[in-house]
């Protein structure tokens, strides 16, 4: 019973998706709005502004530093949280 | 209108993975194949994101003057996707990491992952 | 420093929650004073930034790294989060003081550094997701709080690690949903920053990609702020955790949930898009109504105090849903306003849910007899809550329903009216039932306090009266100066869009 | 007998392999700014070094490399020193992380001080990505108490 | 328009009060009584200041707090508030010295609860007196129905639990009604504030007026007890006598009527009523309230629940009296409300006390009661006789203009009801003081057990008062000028 309202479920967002697919701009389509809007600055500038080549490091570090800040402190979290729900306590 | 669909046969994949692992999520009676099926959910998401950054005839994106002169976006991939990935990536690592020990915690208590035999325990 | 504000009512706490727990490793008494310092210079950030707002008219904008939005992350401190902000420092500063000694009774000593950390994380999270203006980052900020409630969580009694592993897969699947929600405006757009995406969203409203992704952005904050049909998670979870984390939770998450709902609906997408081209107004609307009556229904049929305080949270958030189904000016600013008043009005239930199961030795409804006289003050602050959930004037829940019944009735939805009407009864029954037992029904003793040997009744803490008389005392004011409040912050939060 | 020889097999190696593992480690950490990598990357081949130590070994080893509290303070000082760099631009009014400010702190100009601001938050996400491995995956093997047995079922 | 702080006053001391009996608590009863008399002496001389400037026809107002959008929180006393605001101040005097016999005497519990619900809700009927529109009127509105639920309840028996839940569900129901009828008002016109004549007219389409004023007349009606929404007030009566008597004479149920009047005058006013033939329909239902209630009354043997049904008579009179929207009908109506309080509250305070020295409720166990308690039952005689409408007690008065406005209104058949209902009122009031006086109990022995001096000498005083306002109506209170000048604003001078 509950499995077959799973599959309902995920075929009815499984149809969705398809049906959305076919809209999507062309496959690593180099004009695609993803493409042309904001990272083409991350590329040209990264050596102009930062001096790191890596476009990915730049972005990752500088650009959106601060999301990856927080990647981090996900992964803190999830050191703390572990240590404090399981590891015994002396 | 095909040659559109064909040319986004991966998408299709990551709709596939998708749906597997929202599958896994909503109808496994056991815990862990639930967590399993939440992981396969995270690494389908970011597939998607990895084939928006890709670009047809664009190299890693490591700027080289000396591959290209000049520096133009179309010869490399857009590297935004791929940061949103390395969290999302962390994102997934802690999620398992808790719900790992979560299940442990639960075994402790209850001597089992079945979720119908945990919520018989609990009934009583 | 002062236009520094926004950030640091990040960062501090953030920082903090790594001294909280080196320092805790070595002297845990410095735990609880850390924290609370902590949250009285967030209360202060979140003032600071708000007074600037009020004062200038125009919105705070603050660029992370000093990259300009697009390329970077901005932070926006406007009429509408900013309110949300103050009211989120308040209640999570009251529900800090609160948890001092709840705190000390559920969790083990060794602890409690990892604990206020992650309370402080928490906050984090809370705080960050209210004041970014960048849909990833917010994406980000959400998980930090959801990882952190769901360790929270699984400190409670009895199932509820069960509870808090359900409670992430529902979490996870909310939170992917957003996150697919976020790649197809990106796909369509190339732009993650929420003032950009609304102007270049603009004359894409026709294509499918949007559609979809908007609706995955709504399923995913559904899920974080339990909307009816995906609540399920709720329940168990916010019953089972400790008083103390519930007490942190249950007031703010689903509502910093309900605020970025309204901030995609009319901030990232344009109103005319949310209300009229894509009806999701109109859907999510009859979704509250069933919601409404549902989770009113499910909670009458609860004998436990906290599990229909858990159903009560669904019944608020479906009240505005109905305040954003109305769409118009009135009923949004019903909705807005009813987010600040409802993490008042949860927090003093919360509060004195909690009280009464550390002192009273119960949370069943039936044995409240001879509550009033064992806990003259928490049983007031229940009464007082109590009515300003029924929507007694002059607490400030009678103003939001105020607010969202004339939206209804501008909107002319005499079924959402009805509903609100309807749903004021069944709490009204359900609040009076509770007054009656903790009243009247003389015994000279409760039972249950007797029988157990040994365990004799110990008056309240201080630290957990004061929180709680201080709640009732905002719920009162706020009612009284709802004028001020609307007049002032609400009337520029509603979108131009009405 | 014939278990001991595999033993000394893999202890031998392994105990090669780890500070190889580990110089590999922070070198995709060095690189990460010219070539993939980084400190996440880098982070956690550090912790499959000292993963790879327990495996091989046991825990008292690793814990004598490794003290429980040491890591623990570890996890906090990564996002510490990311955090702190970004707070060393408020020195100067700038914004936060904004590393061109650190160009006041060190004898660089603007652009030189964004590269090392990003070498330094690369090194806290080193270090609390390979702290925080290593404690998660400590913890989940022992069930958080940190002893050879593993805990008997169903209790 | 000239800004007062009486007003706020005249709200904020009872709740003072109250706060100050909460603090002192069962420890010190004296000072803890001491609280309620200084509270109510404060309130009534706070209304009372305002008597003179009223008369002068001004308008005295205080804003609480501004709720922007045309809406203020915010008191305004007209001659019409203050009619009710007197009536009620005074009579908590009244009552209050007589609760503390009453309660003393028969030692109840929860005393303290008692004085702080007692004084809250005193703060909410004063509120509604003196509110200056629809919103304020609801909030105090709600406050007095909240603070009124424990009194009810007070005994605490499972029947007394019971009569409460009653109370909470039918005036909770009703005041769902009320908030959708404001809510509705405020979105047609834009504004709340009372104006005499009414503001509503010219506002939306007929239905939706008529729906509106249905909203009201339900919702306020059924505080008023009107049949068929009667229901909680006889089963109300199992709370102990002050309580009742504050329920019918002074706050509740004078609220309700006092509330359906202002809507009926302040909100629509009688040109509207007019023009949509709302009037015929409420005088038509309110007359059957009139006669049905009186039929129950007849049937009653406990004393209090008989004179519940004749209270729901009285008011039902008194809304007759206004839907009848004709010069002297409506000046009958504004002064039976107060008068009908003095008589109505003299027979309660008479029930009481009968209770506390005999501890008897049924009426054919009062045989013979009038030679052992001379002084309550005549207090009682002369509260009948009011209520009866024979002079020289102020029912009289009012009912004859209530008469004459039948006659003006030319509806004759209304005339008869008032007449009827004086003769029914007869039919169930004259038999009690009968036997209670010429009838020799079989079980009632002879020596003369008045009740204590603190219950007895209220009720003295407000039968007295009662006979001097038919000599003098505009005596002491002014109700008579004060009517007179809302019927002027009503109607204009004439």
């Amino acid at each position: 019973m509950n499995k077959i309202a799973a599959l309902i479920v995920t075929l009815i967002a499984g149809g969705v998706l398809f049906y959305s697919t076919a809209f999507f701009p062309k496959w690593g389509d180099p004009k695609q709005p993803a493409s042309i809007h904001v990272s083409p600055r991350y590329i040209e500038m990264t050596l102009a502004e930062t001096q790191v080549p890596n476009a990915v490091t730049s972005v990752l570090a500088d650009y959106r530093g601060y999301d990856t800040m927080f990647e981090t402190s996900v992964i803190f979290t999830a050191g703390i949280a572990v240590m404090m729900l399981i590891r015994r306590s002396r | 209108m095909t040659d559109l669909i064909l040319s986004n046969y991966n998408y299709w994949v990551y709709v596939v993975l998708i749906m597997i692992g929202f599958y896994g999520m909503m109808a496994k009676n056991n815990l862990m194949k639930k967590l399993i099926g939440m992981n396969i959910f995270q690494w389908s998401i970011i597939l998607f994101y990895i084939s928006i950054g890709a670009k047809k005839g664009g190299t890693i994106p490591v700027v080289d003057p000396s591959l290209h002169p000049a520096i133009r976006a179309l010869d490399y991939v857009n590297p935004l996707p791929h940061v949103l990935m390395l969290t999302a990536i962390v994102v997934g690592v802690a999620t398992t990491g808790i719900a790992l020990t979560l299940l442990i915690l639960i075994y402790r208590k209850y001597g089992t992952l079945e979720e119908d035999e945990i919520l018989e325990a609990l009934k009583k | 420093m002062m236009l520094h504000f926004p950030v640091l009512l990040v960062v501090v706490p953030l920082v903090m929650s790594f001294f909280i727990f080196v320092f805790g490793l070595f002297q845990r008494r410095i735990c609880f004073p850390l924290t609370l310092v902590t949250l009285a210079a967030c209360l202060l950030f979140a003032g600071g930034s708000f007074w600037t707002v009020l004062s200038t008219g125009q919105p705070v904008h603050y660029h992370l790294g000093a990259w300009a939005p697009p390329w970077g992350i901005e932070y926006v401190v406007d009429h509408l989060n900013g309110l949300v902000l103050v009211g989120l420092a308040i209640v999570a500063l009251l529900a800090a003081i609160y948890a001092k000694t709840m705190v000390e009774r559920e969790i083990p000593v060794a602890k409690h550094a990892p604990f206020y950390a992650l309370y402080m994380l928490q906050a984090t999270g809370l705080f960050g997701m209210t004041v970014t203006g960048d849909m990833f980052n917010l994406y980000v900020l959400l998980e930090i709080a959801s990882f952190s409630a769901y360790a929270l969580i699984g400190m409670g009694e009895g199932a509820a690690p069960f509870a808090a592993f359900r409670y992430m897969i529902f979490g996870t699947l909310g939170a992917c949903a957003y996150l697919l929600g976020v790649g197809y405006l990106y796909i369509i757009t190339g732009s993650l920053n929420m003032a950009d995406l609304q102007q270049i969203l603009t004359p894409l409203y026709q294509s499918q990609v949007v559609s979809v992704g908007f609706a995955f952005l709504l399923v995913g904050t559904g899920v974080k702020m339990a909307y009816f049909p995906v609540h399920t998670w709720l329940p168990d979870s916010y019953t089972l955790a400790p008083s103390s984390v519930s007490v942190l939770l249950a007031p703010l998450f689903t509502k910093v949930g309900a605020y970025v709902l309204i901030r995609i609906l009319f901030t990232v997408f344009d109103p005319s898009f949310s209300t009229t081209l894509l009806p999701a107004t109109q859907v999510l609307g009859w979704i509250a109504v069933a919601g409404i009556l549902f989770s009113s229904i499910m909670a009458l049929a609860q004998t436990d105090l906290k599990r229909m305080l858990c159903y009560l949270i669904v019944t608020e958030i479906g009240y505005i849903g109905i305040g954003v189904a109305s769409g118009n000016r009135l009923g949004l600013t019903g909705s807005i306003f009813h987010i600040l008043n409802d993490m008042f009005m949860m927090a003093g239930l919360f509060m004195t849910a909690g009280a009464i199961q550390a002192h009273f030795r119960t949370r069943k409804t039936d044995e409240f007899a001879g509550l009033h006289r064992k806990m003259p003050v928490t049983s007031a602050v229940l009464v007082i809550a109590g009515l300003s959930v029924i929507g007694v004037p002059p607490t400030c829940g009678f103003f939001s329903k105020w607010y969202l019944l004339l939206g209804t009735i501008q909107a002319e939805q005499w079924v959402f009216m009805g509903t609100l009407l309807l749903g004021s009864l069944l709490n009204a029954i359900l609040f009076f039932r509770i007054f009656e037992r903790s009243y009247f029904e003389p015994r000279p003793d409760p039972p249950h306090l007797g029988r157990e040997p040994g365990t004799r009744f110990e008056r309240a803490a201080m630290s957990e009266l004061v929180p709680m008389i201080l709640t009732a005392a905002f719920i009162i004011l706020l009612g009284l100066f709802s004028g001020y409040i609307v007049q002032y912050s609400i009337a520029y939060a509603v979108p131009k869009g009405f | 007998m014939v278990k001991d020889l595999e033993d000394v097999v893999i202890r031998t190696v392994s105990r090669i392999l780890v500070p190889f593992i580990q110089i590999y480690g922070l070198y995709v950490f060095v690189h990460g700014h010219g070539s993939p990598g980084g400190g996440f990357q880098g982070g956690c081949i550090m912790a499959a070094s000292f993963i790879l130590l327990v495996v091989a070994f046991n825990l008292r080893e690793s814990k004598r490399r490794l003290k429980e509290r040491t890591n623990a303070i570890f996890c906090a000082l990564g996002v510490f020193i990311y955090a702190g760099t970004g707070y060393l631009s408020f020195l100067y009014s700038g914004n936060f992380l904004d590393y061109g400010q650190l160009s006041n702190l060190f004898p660089t100009d603007p652009i030189k001080a964004r590269y090392y601001g990003m070498a330094m938050i690369e090194l806290g996400v080193q270090i609390t990505v390979m702290a925080v491995m290593v404690s998660i995956f400590l913890d989940l093997i022992t069930a958080g108490k940190h002893e050879e047995t593993l805990e008997e079922d169903g209790k | 328009m000239t800004d007062s702080a009486l007003p706020l006053i005249a709200v904020l001391a009872p709740m003072i009060g109250a706060a100050l009996i909460l603090m002192t608590g069962t420890k010190r009863p004296n000072l803890r009584e001491f609280w309620t008399i200084l509270a109510s002496v404060v309130q009534f001389a706070a209304v009372y200041g305002m008597i003179p400037q009223v008369i002068q026809g001004q308008t005295l107002k205080f804003t609480l707090v501004p709720l922007g959008s045309g809406v203020a929180l915010e008191l305004r006393v007209d001659p019409f508030g203050m009619i009710f605001a007197l009536l009620a101040s005074f009579l908590w005097i009244m009552v209050s010295v007589y609760s503390i016999g009453y309660m003393r005497s028969l030692k109840e519990h929860a005393q303290t609860r008692f004085y702080f619900c007692f004084a809250m809700a005193l703060s909410g009927a004063a509120g509604v007196a003196l509110s200056g529109n629809l919103l304020t009127l609801y909030m105090f509105y709600e406050i007095l129905t909240v603070a009124t639920f424990p009194l009810v309840a007070h005994k605490e028996t499972p029947e007394a639990l019971k009569a409460a839940r009653k109370y909470l569900v039918y005036l909770l129901t009703g005041a769902v009604f009320v908030l959708f009828s404001i809510a509705a008002t405020y979105y047609l016109t834009g504004s709340l504030d009372f104006v005499a004549g009414g503001f509503v007219a010219g506002h939306g389409s007929a239905e939706l007026l008529r729906i509106i004023f249905a909203g009201f007349i339900i919702g306020f009606g059924t505080k008023a007890a009107i049949m068929p929404l009667h229901e909680w007030l006889p089963s109300a009566m199992v709370a102990p006598t002050p309580v009742s008597a504050l329920l019918h004479a002074v706050a509740v149920v004078k609220a309700g009527v006092f509330c359906c009047l202002r809507v009926i005058f302040y909100v629509y006013g009688p040109k509207t009523l007019n023009d949509l033939n709302l009037w015929i329909v409420l005088a038509v239902v309110v007359s059957f309230t009139v006669i049905a209630a009186n039929l129950f009354a007849l049937t009653q043997d406990n004393l209090k629940r008989r004179l519940a049904f004749s209270t729901i008579n009285n008011l039902a009179v008194i809304i007759l009296g206004a839907s009848l929207i004709t010069f002297d009908s409506v000046r009958g109506a504004l002064l039976h409300l107060p008068f009908h309080g003095f008589m109505k509250i003299t027979l309660f305070m008479c029930a009481g006390s009968i209770y506390v020295a005999t501890k008897k409720e049924l009426i054919s166990e009062m045989d013979g009661i009038g030679r052992q308690m001379p002084v309550t039952m005549a207090a009682f005689t002369v509260g009948a006789a009011g209520l009866v409408g024979i002079p020289p007690v102020c029912g009289f008065l009012s009912k004859w203009f209530l008469c004459l406005g039948a006659l003006q209104a030319g509806e004759i058949l209304f005339l008869f009801v008032f007449l009827a209902s004086a003769l029914l009122d007869a039919a169930y009031f004259f038999p009690i003081v009968f036997n209670a006086f010429f009838k020799t109990g079989r079980r009632n022995p002879g020596p003369v057990r008045e009740a204590p001096f603190l219950v007895a000498a209220p009720l003295a005083v407000t039968a007295l008062l009662s006979v001097i306002f038919f000599a003098f109506p505009d005596a002491l209170l002014r109700f008579y000028s004060l009517g007179d000048l809302v019927v002027k604003s009503l109607f204009g001078g004439r």
